[in-house]
C-alpha cells in the first residue's frame, strides 16, 4: 500500500517532468522552425495550396458571413 | 404447453436480475443527457444504446457470437480510439499554437489533472470497498487529460473491465466543462488579470504546418516511442488536411470514416455498461475522482498561465490556461466567454484554441508515460 | 510444354462442371432482373454478381483465402444484417404509425403469412424429394415477412445452407410485390371498401418519436429479448434520426454505412449460390412456398382491415391491410393505387404507411418468436 | 413428422397469438404515451435542441475567431 | 529512480537501429515526393506515413497488437487491393474501347514490360548479393504491369517480403510516368507518325457498356479464371456505374469506400517497408527492373502501333501505343501531350483511353497467367 | 539457375501469347456484340431504366405524400 503510493509519487515527478520537457523541447523546435522557414522558405504565395476540408470550408462561408455581419454591425452602432 | 412455458422462461421478464434492469436504466439516463441536455451527444447516445442493449437478458448482445462483442474488438485492437484519432487530427489547426507555441506550456501544466488523480486512486484504497491496481489507478487518472479517444485508448490497454466507467466519466464531464471551470477560472484570477487583452496572432504558413506534425511525430518516437501509436495517428490526420494533396482522403478520415467509428466505438463501450463491471463502489470512486481531475487540470493551467504572465514579455491572460486540459474546442470557448464578461472587446477564443489543441498533445505524452512505465 | 498443358487443365473451361455452369447463369438472371426489370437492384445486383463469382472454378473466390469467404462473415456474425436494418431504421418515419396505432394490428395480421408458411414447408417433407428440417422450415417461413435483413439475419442463425435461396426468394418477391397483391386487394374487397376515404392523419410531435423506438426496445427487452438484436438496431437508427442531435451519424448510417453494407451483403449472399446449395429440388419448395406465404400475408391483412372496419369508430380502408406485410415502401403504394382506381381522389400512401412500418416490426417479433422456440 | 406438424401448429398458434399480444400491447402504450406528452409536454417549438459537440462545432470557432478578428481589425481602423 | 533508467531504456533514442532511422528517412523521403512532387500523393502518402510509424522502435505499431498488424490482414486477405478495384472499375469508362476494340492489342503489346522483367529479374541472380526466386521474379514482373492495386495483389500472394519494395516502385514510377515515357515516345516515331490524325470515336451504347463487363467476366471465367478476383471485382465495379440502376453503391465505391480503404492500404503496404525486408541489394534490383520494365511495356506499346498503323484501314498515332501500358489516365494524357506538340489541332486523349484501359485488363490478365503458373 | 532461366522464357513466350490471344479473343467478341446490338436492340433511349428500390425511394413516398396532401387541401377549399 505504502509502496505503491510512493511508486505513484514517483510517477507523478517523473511523469510531470517529462511532460514538461518534452513540451518545453516541442517549443524550442517550434521557434527553430519557424526561424528556418520564415528565412530560407519565406511565405509563398500561400492561396494557391488551401487546405479546404469539409468542416473547414464550412467555416469559410460562416467566416465570411460573420465578417460581414459583425462589421455591419460594428459600422452602425458607430454612425 | 411446453413451448408457452419454454416461452415464458425465454422472456426478460423471467430473467431479468436487478442490477442489468438498473443498467438499462444507466442507459437511459445517458440517452437523455445526450438527447434533452445535449452533453457530447455524438458518443453519450450510442454509448447509451450500447448500455441498454448489452443488458438486455437472454439476447446475449454484448456476448460471444451477437454483434456488440465483435463490434468490441475495434476497441481491443485499439484500431477505433485510434482512427477517431486521426479524424480529430485532420479537424485540428495547429496554426493558433504555432503562432505562439508557448502556450505549449498551458497544455503541460494542465496535465498535472492526471498525475494527481493517478495519487488520488491509490489513496482511494484506503477507504474500504475500493479497490484499485497500479493500472486500473492509471486508467483512471487518464480521465484527467479530458481528451475521450486517449482515455478509452490507455483504459482498453491497462484496465479494459474499468473502460465503461472511465469512457462514461471522461464524456460527461468534457460535456460539463463550462460548469466545472468557470467558477475554478473566477476564483483564481483577479478581474483585472481577466481584463488582460493578448496580441493578435500572426498568420502561419502553410509550409509550418506540414513540417509541425511531422516534427512532432519525430520528436515522439525519438523520446516517447510508446506515445507513438496516438500521437502518430493524430499526426497523420493533421498531415492529410494541411499538405492540400489528399483532399479526397482527408475528408474522408474527417466525415464518413470519424462517423462510422463513432457509431462503434460508443456502442462497444457501452457493452462495458455492464452490471458486474460497473456496480461497484469503485464506480463512484472514479466518477469522483474525474470530477477533481477536471478541477485540478484546469487550476494548474490557470496558475501556469499567471506565472507565465509574470514573465512573458507580450501578455497572457490568465484565464487561456484552462483551456488547456483540451476538451476541444469547448474549454477554449468557456476562456473566450469568462474573458468576454470582463472586457466586451476581448475575444480570448483564437488565443485559448492554442493550449487548447496543445493538451491534446499533452495529454497523448502522458499516455505514453503511463503506459511505459505502469505494468 | 508442361506449362502450356497445366494452363489448359487450369483454364475455366477444362475444370467447369455443369452445374456451376447453371448457377453462374442464375446469376446473370438475376443481373437481368435487377437491371432490366428494375427489381430490388440494391441487392440483387451484387447478389447475381456474387453468384458469378463463386461459381467460377478455379479461382475460389468464395472458399478459404478468397475475398467472399472473408465478406461472409459479417453474414454469419450477423453484423452486415443489422447494419442494414439500422440504416433503415434511420430511413424510417414512425409519424403515420404513431398518428394511427391501431394499424399495428394490420401489421400482426400480416404475419399469418410467415406461421402458415412453416406449416407448408413442413407439409412438403411429403413429397419425396424434399427433407426440411423444423430449423429449415422456419428459416424458409421467415420469406413471408417480406423484410430482406430480417430473412437474411434468422436464416443465417437457423438454416444457412438455405441463405442463398431464401435471400433470392424473398428479395424476388419482394420486387414482385406489385404483380402478387394487386388480384389479391381486388378479389378480397367490394368497390365500395376500395373507395372509403381515411381521416387526415394528425401530426406526432418530436417528443413522440424519441420516445417510441426507446419504449418498442424496452417492450422487446421485457417480452422477448429474441427480437432485441433486429429491434434493437432498428431503434437504434431510427433514434438517431428522430432526435436531431447527432445528424451526421444519421446521415451516415443511412448513406455510405448502408451502401458499403449493401455490396458487401450482396456479394456474400450470392456466395452462398452455390450449385451444390441451391441445385436441389428444396429450392423449388421454397420459391413455391415464399410466393404462397406473401399471397397469405396479404391476404390476412386485408382481411383484418375489413373486420377492423366493422368495428373502428373512423372509417378504414381495407386496402391498406395489404401494406402490412412489410416490403416498404412498395406495399404502401401499391395500395395507394389501387385505392386511386377505385376512387381518383384517395390518397392512401400515408394510411398505409403505418401499416407498413408496422409490419416491420411483426416480422421482427415473429423472427424473435422463431429465433427462441425454433432448437 | 406428424410430430413435426403438430409442434408446428402449435408453434402456428403460439408464434400469431404472441404477435398479436404484443402489438396490441404496443397499441396501449402508444396510446398512453401520447396522452401523456399532449397533456404534459405539450408541441415544443421543435427546432429547441441543437447539436453541441467536439465534432459538430469547429464552424463555430471559426466563426467566433472571425467575428473576433474583424470588430479587432475595424476597432483599430476607426479608433 | 529505477524508473528513470527503465523511462531511459524505453526511448526511442535509446533503442532506435540505424537501419529503422534509415527507413523512417525513407518514410519522410516518400511524404516529401507525395507533398511536394505530387507523386500519387493518394497512396505514397499514407505509404509514407506508415513506413515512418512502423519503423518507430519500441512502439510495434506494425506488430502483433498493433493497429498497423491488423490492418495488414486487409492485404495479405486480398480484400483491400480488389476494393480499389472495384472502386476504380466503376470510374473507368470503357466507351473509347468499344468504340476502337483493336486498341486491346496495344494493350497485349505493352505486357511485354512485365514479361522480360520476369526474365531481368531472373538474370539479377548472377549478380553476387541478389538472390531472387521465381515467385520473387515474378512478383517484381508485375511492377511492369503499371498498375498499383494488381501488382499489391500479385505480390501479397506470391512475395510478401518483397511487397513494400514492389509497391514503392510501381506507384513512384507511376507518377514518373511523363519523365519516362515521352523520350521513348520521341525516339521510336517520326514527326510525320505523330502529326496522325485519328477518326473521331462513334458514340456507344448504355447496352454495350453493360455488356461488356459481364462479357469481359465470362471470358475470363471460361479461359482464365485465375485471374477472376481481379477481373471479376473491377467488372462489378464498372457494371455499378454503367447499369445506371444502383447509383448510390457506384458513388459509394467510388468515394468514401475506395477513400477508407486506400487510406489503409497504403499504411499497410508502408509497414512492410521495415528495415529487414527494405535494406536489401535486391531493392536496388527491384527499383532498376522496376523503371526498365516501364520503359520496355511503353516501347513495346508503341511499335505495336507503328505495325498496327501499317495494316490498318483507319490510320492510328502511333503515340497513343504507349498508353498501352496502363498508369490511367497519365500515360492517356502523355500521349496528348506529345501529339499536340507536333500536330496543335490534335486531340488524341480519348483515342489513347482506349489502350490505357486495355492495359488495366492485359496486366490484370497477365497477373493471372502469373498466379496461375507461377508456383 | 539456367533451369529457371529456361523456364522464365518459357513462361514469357506463353504468357505475352495467352495475353494477346485473349485480347484478341475479346476484340471479336466486341465485334460481334456490337452487330448484335446494333442491329436487335439499338440504340434505346437511355434514360428508359430507373432505378426503383426500397432504399432509394423514401424520396418518392415523401413527394406522393406531399401531392396528395396538397391535392386533399386544395380540393378542401374549393368545394
Ligand atoms: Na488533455
Ligand atoms: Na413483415
Ligand atoms: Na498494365
Amino acid at each position: 500500500m505504502t509502496e505503491m503510493m510512493t511508486a505513484g509519487i514517483e510517477l507523478m515527478f517523473i511523469g510531470m517532468g517529462i511532460v514538461f520537457a518534452f513540451l518545453a523541447l516541442l517549443i524550442v523546435m517550434i521557434n527553430i522552425m519557424t526561424a528556418i522557414i520564415q528565412r530560407f522558405f519565406p511565405e509563398e504565395p500561400i492561396t494557391a495550396t488551401v487546405p479546404t476540408s469539409a468542416l473547414t470550408s464550412h467555416t469559410d462561408v460562416g467566416t465570411i458571413a460573420a465578417i460581414s455581419a459583425a462589421v455591419h454591425k460594428y459600422r452602425n452602432k458607430h454612425k | 404447453m411446453e413451448n408457452l412455458s419454454s416461452l415464458w422462461e425465454s422472456t426478460g421478464l423471467y430473467n431479468f436480475s436487478g442490477p442489468q434492469a438498473f443498467m438499462m436504466l444507466v442507459g437511459f439516463l445517458l440517452l437523455f443527457l445526450a438527447i434533452k441536455k445535449g452533453f457530447e451527444p455524438l458518443l453519450l447516445l450510442p454509448m447509451g444504446f450500447g448500455a441498454i442493449l448489452s443488458n438486455i437478458p437472454v439476447a446475449g448482445i454484448a456476448e460471444e457470437g451477437g454483434i456488440l462483442y465483435y463490434l468490441y474488438f475495434g476497441i481491443e485492437s485499439g484500431v477505433f480510439p485510434l482512427l477517431i484519432f486521426m479524424g480529430v487530427g485532420a479537424m485540428t489547426d495547429f496554426g493558433p499554437l504555432l503562432a505562439n507555441p508557448k502556450t505549449l506550456l498551458l497544455g503541460a501544466a494542465a496535465q498535472f489533472g492526471i498525475f494527481s488523480t493517478l495519487l488520488g486512486a491509490l489513496a482511494l484504497n484506503l477507504i474500504p470497498g475500493m479497490e484499485f491496481s497500479f493500472k486500473d489507478a492509471a486508467a483512471i487518472a487518464i480521465i484527467g487529460g479530458a481528451d475521450g479517444p486517449t482515455a478509452i485508448y490507455v483504459a482498453s490497454k491497462l484496465s479494459p473491465e474499468l473502460l465503461g466507467a472511465i469512457a462514461v466519466a471522461a464524456y460527461s464531464y468534457m460535456a460539463l466543462v463550462p460548469l466545472i471551470q468557470q467558477p475554478i477560472m473566477r476564483a483564481l484570477t483577479t478581474e483585472e488579470e481577466r481584463k488582460i487583452e493578448m496580441q493578435q496572432l500572426r498568420v502561419v504558413s502553410q509550409t509550418e504546418k506540414i513540417i509541425f506534425p511531422l516534427m512532432l511525430l519525430t520528436l515522439c518516437a525519438v523520446l516517447l516511442p510508446s506515445a507513438a501509436p496516438l500521437v502518430g495517428m493524430f499526426c497523420l490526420g493533421n498531415l492529410m488536411n494541411s499538405c492540400g494533396v489528399v483532399e479526397r482522403l482527408s475528408k474522408t478520415s474527417q466525415n464518413e470514416l470519424i462517423n462510422i467509428v463513432t457509431i462503434f466505438l460508443g456502442l462497444s463501450v457501452g457493452s462495458k455498461l455492464s452490471a458486474d463491471h460497473f456496480l461497484k463502489t469503485e464506480t463512484l470512486g472514479i466518477l469522483a475522482l474525474g470530477a477533481i481531475a477536471f478541477c485540478i487540470g484546469t487550476a494548474c493551467g490557470v496558475l501556469m498561465a499567471k506565472v507565465m504572465n509574470k514573465f512573458s514579455s507580450t501578455p497572457i491572460n490568465p484565464l487561456i490556461g484552462a483551456a488547456g486540459v483540451s476538451a476541444v474546442p469547448m474549454a477554449a470557448r468557456v476562456a473566450n466567454k469568462v474573458g468576454l464578461e470582463s472586457n466586451p472587446h476581448n475575444f480570448l477564443l483564437m488565443h485559448a484554441m492554442g493550449p487548447n489543441v496543445a493538451g491534446v498533445i499533452g495529454s497523448a505524452v502522458a499516455a505514453g508515460i503511463l503506459l511505459s512505465l505502469v505494468k
